[in-house]
């Protein structure tokens, strides 16, 4: 699969800036991010912790407040641009077109309400036409086909013993469990795009592999578009087509999964891959010198050149534009005309 | 580790703390911004500067100590007595200065005896858990659930009443509270960091366990006795006002809001005054506690 | 659910227990010559030696203790020295009256604070937000005793509004007293079928249970307020934000189950509170429960009726807060 | 707040629509006091209950208050005749008198009734001790026989310990009575007795002395502390008779348009002991010269409204005993200052401490004042405000390490000032009153004597109490400050509010009239 898709992009992202209010002052988390996801694909993206990641989900989702976090730019939506919608507006978005799901699954339900409580309601917020479609077919109450839909979408997941569970409290279930939940409430409502904010972070490796199995199966099936947000490359290179690299609020490359691990570009990317596979937060610094730059006075031009090998003098002065090779999309000074060759030679 | 690592290591520690400090200054400067902290501080620091240097500030410091002066008996508010007399022909501000003595150090010293006392006993029952931890909550149990007004009376009718007795009857009822928010706070870190110590490998439990402990408890510490101060402040008035704590003629708010209401309906300042002072004080401590808490939650 | 129960009563019995031997202690050890005060002013020396032999106080302590203790389980918890009646009596008729003002209190401390402090959260940062954390911090920093005069102040002496003192209108003193059946007085008119004297003695109820509500108030409008807010942080909010649920089911449903159970644990301490509170406002008012009950015998060194109201306090502390705890059980499953 | 003023006003338009009726052609007035009942059986009240005891019990005789023309009047009785030695009084009873509960009213009563006091032996009933037998000549005429020439008219007129009960109720225990029961001859009943709360005396049809017009229905008794309470009852209307308002209104009341204070004598003085037992006070030079150092007129002036006198003698003013040729001490710092320096207390500053009951408003308010002027003179007061039992229990193990000065309100229990002068000065092996630990043999014959005069000749009695009273003053081991007045605030619509010092705090509802 190519970059250049003929199909059109379920969701475009242009130039998305995120700026935070904070007694610190105003820090500018993310600082232009452009990317495009497509039907049923699956991108990953990947990064640092502090990079941003989560904050592109949550302006995309408009889960920020608004007196914190204030967002410019396009997510683009069927030609609408979520960032112009009101909370309400957006409302009809999530859950029906965009959903999302968190890293720690537990502590994203409710704690008070019983499972079953809450899949219910969105149920009834988000499966109206299948409700009155139950009813007529089995001819029960509004309620029993709420309960049957819900059950059903439990069971979507993989969940098993579905009548317990909806009984059940948020403290008294698994983790790998809480997250299939959380899974089957973000989709009921058909969304196109599902974002995985490190979905799989905070569970064991085996129930990961289930989830991640989950997660393939359900953008094949429903063909949703899933942007699966990690800073573990080797579970983005187990699920994803895509994968986007983040650096400092800013995408520094995208390319199809091989096509990264083969030749990445990017100086960064090449840390990233060296620090495969124990890469972890602590350990991710020891392999490339120097820390995530202090977002209050980020490094001028590149943000990445303090810590780049490679830097040259222009990297200090001027923002680096997106450059797209035949595979790649990579945003560094190395590969804009002229330096291509050099960028070859040393890689 | 190699030398290098430790070098940078170093390097990054420095900037680490660099970091923190500047965080601090920011939100400190942040913090005194809000209006209502700054307001509150103010008033605080005039009210203990008063009672500090109350001799200097009291326009008659000796009727202030409490010498009658039946010549101007019951004065209305005017410019000789700026908040009037009472029934002894006493100046009430020269009064009220003197009786922010008995509410600023009073509350001051039962808090910090009552964090003296708790602290310690919570933090020891929350690290031991088991029989420690048992006693103390129970004998914190039972002297909470005792009314500090009949041990008050034990004690004020063993050595007489006066402000000792009260701050004592106080304080007895008060440290079992930061024995348990303290035992509770220290079971929780340990929950926590427990957990956390299985992941990061290497580290010692109580080594990771007390480098994180004692800050986290002292600044639960500090925003409860800044919170605390308010209601020492007024326990001691109710005391004052039943006549367990300072004895006339001295000046207490509370006692003074006693001697004044029978003449509530002739002499209304008499006994407006002292209350309304306890007010304003307490109200800047609760306002300026909860600013302080917010600052320091960041 | 049952087994937790169990262990609440068995810690009261225990606490009830320590409690006696501490205030009966107490009220040996100290000075007063009890026997003197029973006989009263002007006793003669024989007059006092006959009283000491009539109520044993000849016996070493831990004998009398024993005897109280057995009198206690039947119930009998002595004579008072001052009125020289039996303190069970006087109890079972002034308990209710502190009773019913307190719980009155405690049930506008929440009716209006949580509102108040929930709206606070709801509209975060207005105007309305900073008046009610004023109010809040108001009204937990008014003295109680101060407060009470200033209520007689304004609505009786300049507005006239409510009565100044008593739980009763004089005029209606002149009446045979209603039967006392529950012996709380608003749900005994009521069941006398006298709305006269319900709404009399509501009237009479109003200003000594503003004053008690005040603290409780601000203590849940605040601590609601900032529950709340905490709360609609979470993950779990912002999840159901996620899959498309409405701000205000995620607010009023969601939010506000999880913020209410540390303002359930606020209450147990605003009972005791106001318990003791009662001291201050019923001699204030003139309403003749507990606390004015308890005033008198501490200033007369009353034994017999201090020991027995400080199990009464124990006991309801003890009680109000097991009964919180089965409420935070039931809004938070979490509590095991 | 907002919601809070919105119940009120619901709660106040509630109010509107429910009038609460007077009960209409009856006189019905609320007494608000502090006046709490310790018990109500007539034979062991000694206490402040007596203030309804006299209405609802009756005794033989009266006293009747200073400066009437007849020492005595008789109520329950209609004649008296005492023999020469004093030891035997014979009386004759009064006809058609009924009890509340119908029992009719003879010898018999009145014979059960006060040896029921005397058995029973609590309260007051020491003042029968020298009763030696009580004889019935028939159902309306009866003997007292003495074994001493006391002055029983004195004792058979006590206001304590001497009311008659009915026999139907004669052998009922305290606690019946306790429970609120009653059974006297006395024109009001006792109904809705609540400890420490309220109850009412309500009219009892059949008293012997008949109803006229104006006369009381019935009294609601309301125990209130708060003096504060008390005033605005008064001036709100809700009371027509309190027992005390706060002391610097009693001028607002006394000009007010609806209310007046009713002022009469009365035997309360206030008076301070002096620890002879330990220094500096053992020293009578001291003793004489704080004498000399309280403030006697600024006292009367702060602490009583001015409606005191000040003291001459621990003898209140108006009853038997009081003389003017007993010494009084005044104010005189100069005086006081040369005692002190001719005791060899010139220089350091002497520190004392005195007790006084906290609850007291006259002792709260003067003791500030003697400090004060005690610090003139170099000695350092300090006050101790106490509750009555402790200050009590504190002055009855106080020779070594109690108060110096004691400050005590007295009252006598009878009109006759022996029992004054024997408890808080007599000399006591087991101290209960004389807080000046205090032992004159030659003082506790001359009363004793003066006592057993007194019955037949009063003068000689007379001059005898003075002769002890000045040993008093000049050993100055107490010192008494001011003889209190009573004072009654009410509204001016109750009229017949008589004060009777015989009967302290005693209020005679039926002499009242309400226009």
């Amino acid at each position: 699969m190519s970059v250049k898709q003929k199909e059109k992009p379920i969701l475009e992202v242009k130039d998305l800036v995120a700026e935070f209010t904070t007694a610190a002052g105003r820090l500018r988390i993310l600082d232009g991010i452009d990317f495009s996801l497509f039907p049923a694909e699956i991108l990953a993206l990947v990064g640092e912790t502090g990079c941003g990641k989560s904050v592109t989900a949550k302006s995309i989702m408009n889960l920020l407040a608004e007196q914190v976090c204030k967002r410019r730019g396009k997510v683009m939506m069927d030609g609408v641009n979520l960032l112009d919608l009101s909370k309400k507006q957006m409302r009809s978005y999530l859950g029906r077109r965009i959903s999302m799901i968190f890293q720690n699954p537990i502590a994203s339900i409710n704690p008070v309400f019983t499972l079953g409580e809450q899949i219910r309601r969105l149920v009834r917020i988000h499966m109206a036409g299948e409700i009155t479609r139950v009813k007529s077919e089995l001819g029960c109450t509004t309620a029993a086909a709420i309960d049957r839909l819900a059950a059903a979408n439990l069971e979507k997941v993989g969940l098993t013993d579905v009548d317990q569970l909806m009984r059940a409290y948020a403290h008294q279930i698994s983790g790998g469990m809480a997250q299939r939940y959380r899974i089957a409430t973000a989709v009921l409502g058909n969304p196109d795009v599902l974002i995985a904010d490190e979905a799989t972070s905070a569970l064991d490796v085996t129930v990961q592999a289930h989830i991640l199995r989950l997660l393939k199966r359900l953008s094949a099936e429903k063909n949703t578009a899933i942007i699966f947000i990690t800073h573990d490359l080797g579970i983005a290179a187990q699920l994803c087509q895509q994968v986007a690299v983040m650096y400092s609020g800013r995408i520094v490359e995208v390319a199809p999964t091989a096509e990264l691990f083969k030749n990445p570009l990017h100086p960064y990317t090449r840390g990233l891959l060296k620090a495969v596979p124990q890469l972890s937060r602590k350990t991710g610094l020891e392999h490339i010198p120097g820390t995530i730059p202090d977002l209050r006075n980020p490094p001028s031009g590149c943000r990445f050149h303090p810590r780049c090998r490679q830097a040259m003098e222009r990297c200090r002065r001027l923002r680096p534009p997106l450059v797209e090779t035949k595979s790649h999309q990579v945003c560094c000074h190395l590969y804009d005309a002229g330096n291509k060759e050099a960028a070859w030679a040393k890689s | 580790m190699t030398m290098k690592d430790e070098l940078k290591y170093k390097h990054l520690a420095e900037q680490a703390a660099r970091e923190h400090r500047r965080e601090r200054k920011i939100r400190t400067i942040a913090f005194l911004k809000r209006k209502s902290a700054a307001a509150a501080l103010l008033v605080l620091v005039l009210i203990t500067l008063a009672a500090v240097f109350a001799p200097l500030v009291a326009p008659y410091p000796d009727q202030g100590k409490g010498a009658v002066n039946l010549g101007e008996r019951l004065q209305p508010l005017s410019g000789k007595h700026l908040l009037g007399t009472d029934t002894f022909g006493r100046d009430i501000l020269s009064r009220l200065v003197y009786g922010a003595r008995v509410s600023i150090f009073g509350g001051l010293f039962i808090v910090c005896a009552a964090a003296l006392i708790g602290v310690p006993l919570g933090l020891w029952a929350g690290y031991s858990e088991g029989a420690p931890g048992v006693v103390i909550s129970r004998i914190g149990e039972i002297l909470i659930s005792f009314p500090a007004v009949l041990i008050a009376i034990a004690i004020t009718t063993v050595i007489g009443a006066g402000l000792t007795s009260a701050v004592i009857a106080l304080i007895i009822p008060w440290w079992p509270w930061y024995a348990r928010i303290i035992q509770g706070e220290v079971l929780r870190l340990k929950r926590m960091l427990f957990v956390e110590a299985a992941q990061m490998l290497g580290y010692g439990k109580s080594y990771i366990l007390f480098r994180h402990l004692l800050p986290n408890i002292m600044r639960t510490v500090m925003v409860m006795m800044l919170l605390d101060f308010g209601p020492a402040i007024i326990s001691i008035g109710l005391l004052g006002f039943l006549g367990l704590g300072t004895q006339p003629p001295n000046a207490d708010w509370g006692l003074m809001v006693w001697e004044g209401a029978p003449n509530l309906m002739q002499q209304p300042w008499i006994a407006i005054s002292p209350g309304a002072a306890m007010f304003i004080l307490v109200m800047a401590f609760n306002i300026f506690g909860d600013n302080l808490q917010d600052y320091l939650d960041g | 659910m049952l087994p937790f129960l169990i262990r609440r009563l068995a810690g009261l019995v225990f606490l009830l227990l320590i409690l006696t031997m501490l205030v009966f202690g107490l009220s040996r050890a100290l000075p007063g010559d009890v026997a003197a005060m029973y006989v009263g002013l002007k006793a003669k020396p024989e007059q006092i030696q006959k009283a000491r032999l009539e109520l044993g106080l000849d016996k070493p302590v831990h004998v009398q203790y024993l005897r109280y203790m057995g009198r206690l389980l039947k119930g009998d918890l002595g004579i008072s020295l001052r009125t020289h009646r039996p303190v069970a009596r006087d109890l079972k008729e002034k308990l209710p009256l502190s009773l019913e003002i307190v719980l009155l209190a405690l049930l506008i401390s929440i009716a209006l604070g949580l509102p108040m402090g929930v709206v606070a959260a709801f509209k975060r940062d207005t105007w309305i937000d900073s008046a009610v954390n004023m109010i809040g911090s108001a009204a937990v920093s008014l003295p109680i005793f101060f407060l009470a005069l200033l209520l007689q102040l304004v609505f009786f002496n300049w507005l006239g509004w409510f009565p100044l003192q008593g739980r009763i209108s004089t005029m209606m003193e002149f009446r045979d007293p209603l039967p006392a059946v529950t012996r709380f007085g608003l749900i005994d008119a009521l069941l006398a079928g006298d709305l006269e004297y319900m709404a009399d003695m509501a009237w009479h109820m109003f200003l000594p249970v503003v004053s008690l509500a005040s603290i409780p108030l601000g203590l849940v409008a605040r601590l609601s307020r900032s529950s709340l807010l905490e709360v609609m942080q979470a993950d779990y909010i912002m999840a159901a934000r996620a899959s498309g649920v409405g701000e205000t089911v995620l607010f009023f449903r969601y939010g506000l189950r999880n913020a209410l159970s540390p303002v359930l644990s606020i209450m147990g301490l605003s009972m005791a509170l106001m318990l003791l509170n009662t001291f201050y406002v019923e001699q204030i008012f003139n309403y003749p429960g507990i606390g004015y009950w308890a005033l008198a015998s501490i200033f007369s060194l009353d034994y017999p009726v201090l020991v027995a109201i400080t199990l009464v306090l124990g006991a309801i502390y003890v009680l109000s807060n097991t009964i919180i705890d089965v409420l935070r059980r039931w809004v938070d499953p979490r509590i095991k | 707040m907002k919601m809070r003023s919105l119940i009120l006003m619901a709660l106040v338009l509630l109010m509107a629509t429910l009038p609460i009726p007077a009960r209409a052609g009856q006189k019905n007035i609320v007494y608000a006091t502090s006046a709490d009942v310790t018990t109500w059986d007539p034979s062991a009240s000694y206490s402040t209950e007596l203030t309804y005891m006299v209405n609802i019990y009756e005794t033989l005789i009266r006293v009747n208050p200073p400066g009437s023309k007849e020492p005595f009047s008789y109520i329950l009785t209609t004649g008296m005749q005492a023999s020469d030695d004093g030891l035997i009084y014979t009386f004759d009873l009064r006809k058609g008198v009924k009890f509340h509960d119908g029992t009719a009213f003879n010898a018999e009563a009145v014979k059960l009734s006060i040896e029921r006091t005397k058995k029973i032996g609590k309260g007051a009933a020491f003042i029968w001790s020298d009763l030696e037998k009580i004889e019935i000549i028939n159902p309306y005429k009866i003997r007292f026989i003495m074994s001493k020439p006391v002055p029983l008219p004195q004792i058979a007129a006590s206001a304590y310990a001497s009311y008659i009960i009915s026999p139907s109720v004669i052998d009922k225990e305290p606690a019946w009575f306790d429970e609120g029961h009653e059974c006297g001859t006395g024109p009001y009943m006792l109904k809705n007795y609540r400890a420490g709360e309220s109850w009412m005396l309500t009219r009892f049809k059949d008293y012997w002395g008949g109803w006229e017009k104006d006369q009381i229905d019935n009294i609601l008794v309301k125990i209130s502390n708060d003096s504060l309470v008390k005033l605005k009852m008064l001036l709100s209307g809700q009371a027509a008779i309190v027992n005390a308002v706060p002391s610097d209104s009693y001028k607002a009341v006394r000009d007010g348009k609806k209310t007046k204070v009713v002022y009469g004598p009365s035997y309360v003085n206030y008076i301070v002991f002096f620890n002879t037992a330990r220094p500096p006070l053992d020293n009578v030079k001291v003793r004489r010269a704080l004498a000399y150092a309280f403030p006697y007129k600024d006292i009367i002036k702060v602490a009583f409204d001015g409606k005191a006198t000040h003291s001459r003698g621990i003898v209140p003013k108006g009853q038997f005993g009081h003389d003017e040729r007993v010494f009084q001490y005044t104010f005189d710092p100069q005086k006081a200052k040369a005692l002190l320096k001719e005791a060899g207390y010139g220089g350091k500053p002497l520190k004392l401490v005195m007790t006084y009951v906290a609850g007291n408003q006259a002792e709260t308010r003067m003791a500030p004042l003697m400090k004060d002027q005690l610090k003139k003179i170099g000695v350092e007061l300090e006050l101790k405000p106490l509750s009555w039992p402790a200050q009590w229990e504190l002055g009855k193990r106080a020779e070594k390490d109690g108060q110096d000065l004691f400050l005590l309100m007295w009252w006598p229990t009878y009109s006759d000032p022996y029992e004054t002068l024997v408890s808080l000065l007599g000399t006591e092996k087991k101290t209960l009153w004389n807080f000046a630990y205090y032992s004159n043999p030659e003082y506790d014959r001359l009363i004793r004597k003066a006592y057993e005069t007194v019955g037949t000749d009063r003068q000689a009695a007379l001059e005898m109490y003075i002769k002890a009273q000045n040993i008093i003053q000049k050993d100055a081991p107490a010192v008494a400050i001011a003889d209190a007045k009573t004072a009654i605030p009410a509204l001016r619509r109750l009229e017949g509010i008589v004060v009777n010092p015989a009967y302290p705090g005693g209020l005679f509802f039926y002499q009242m009239r309400l226009r």
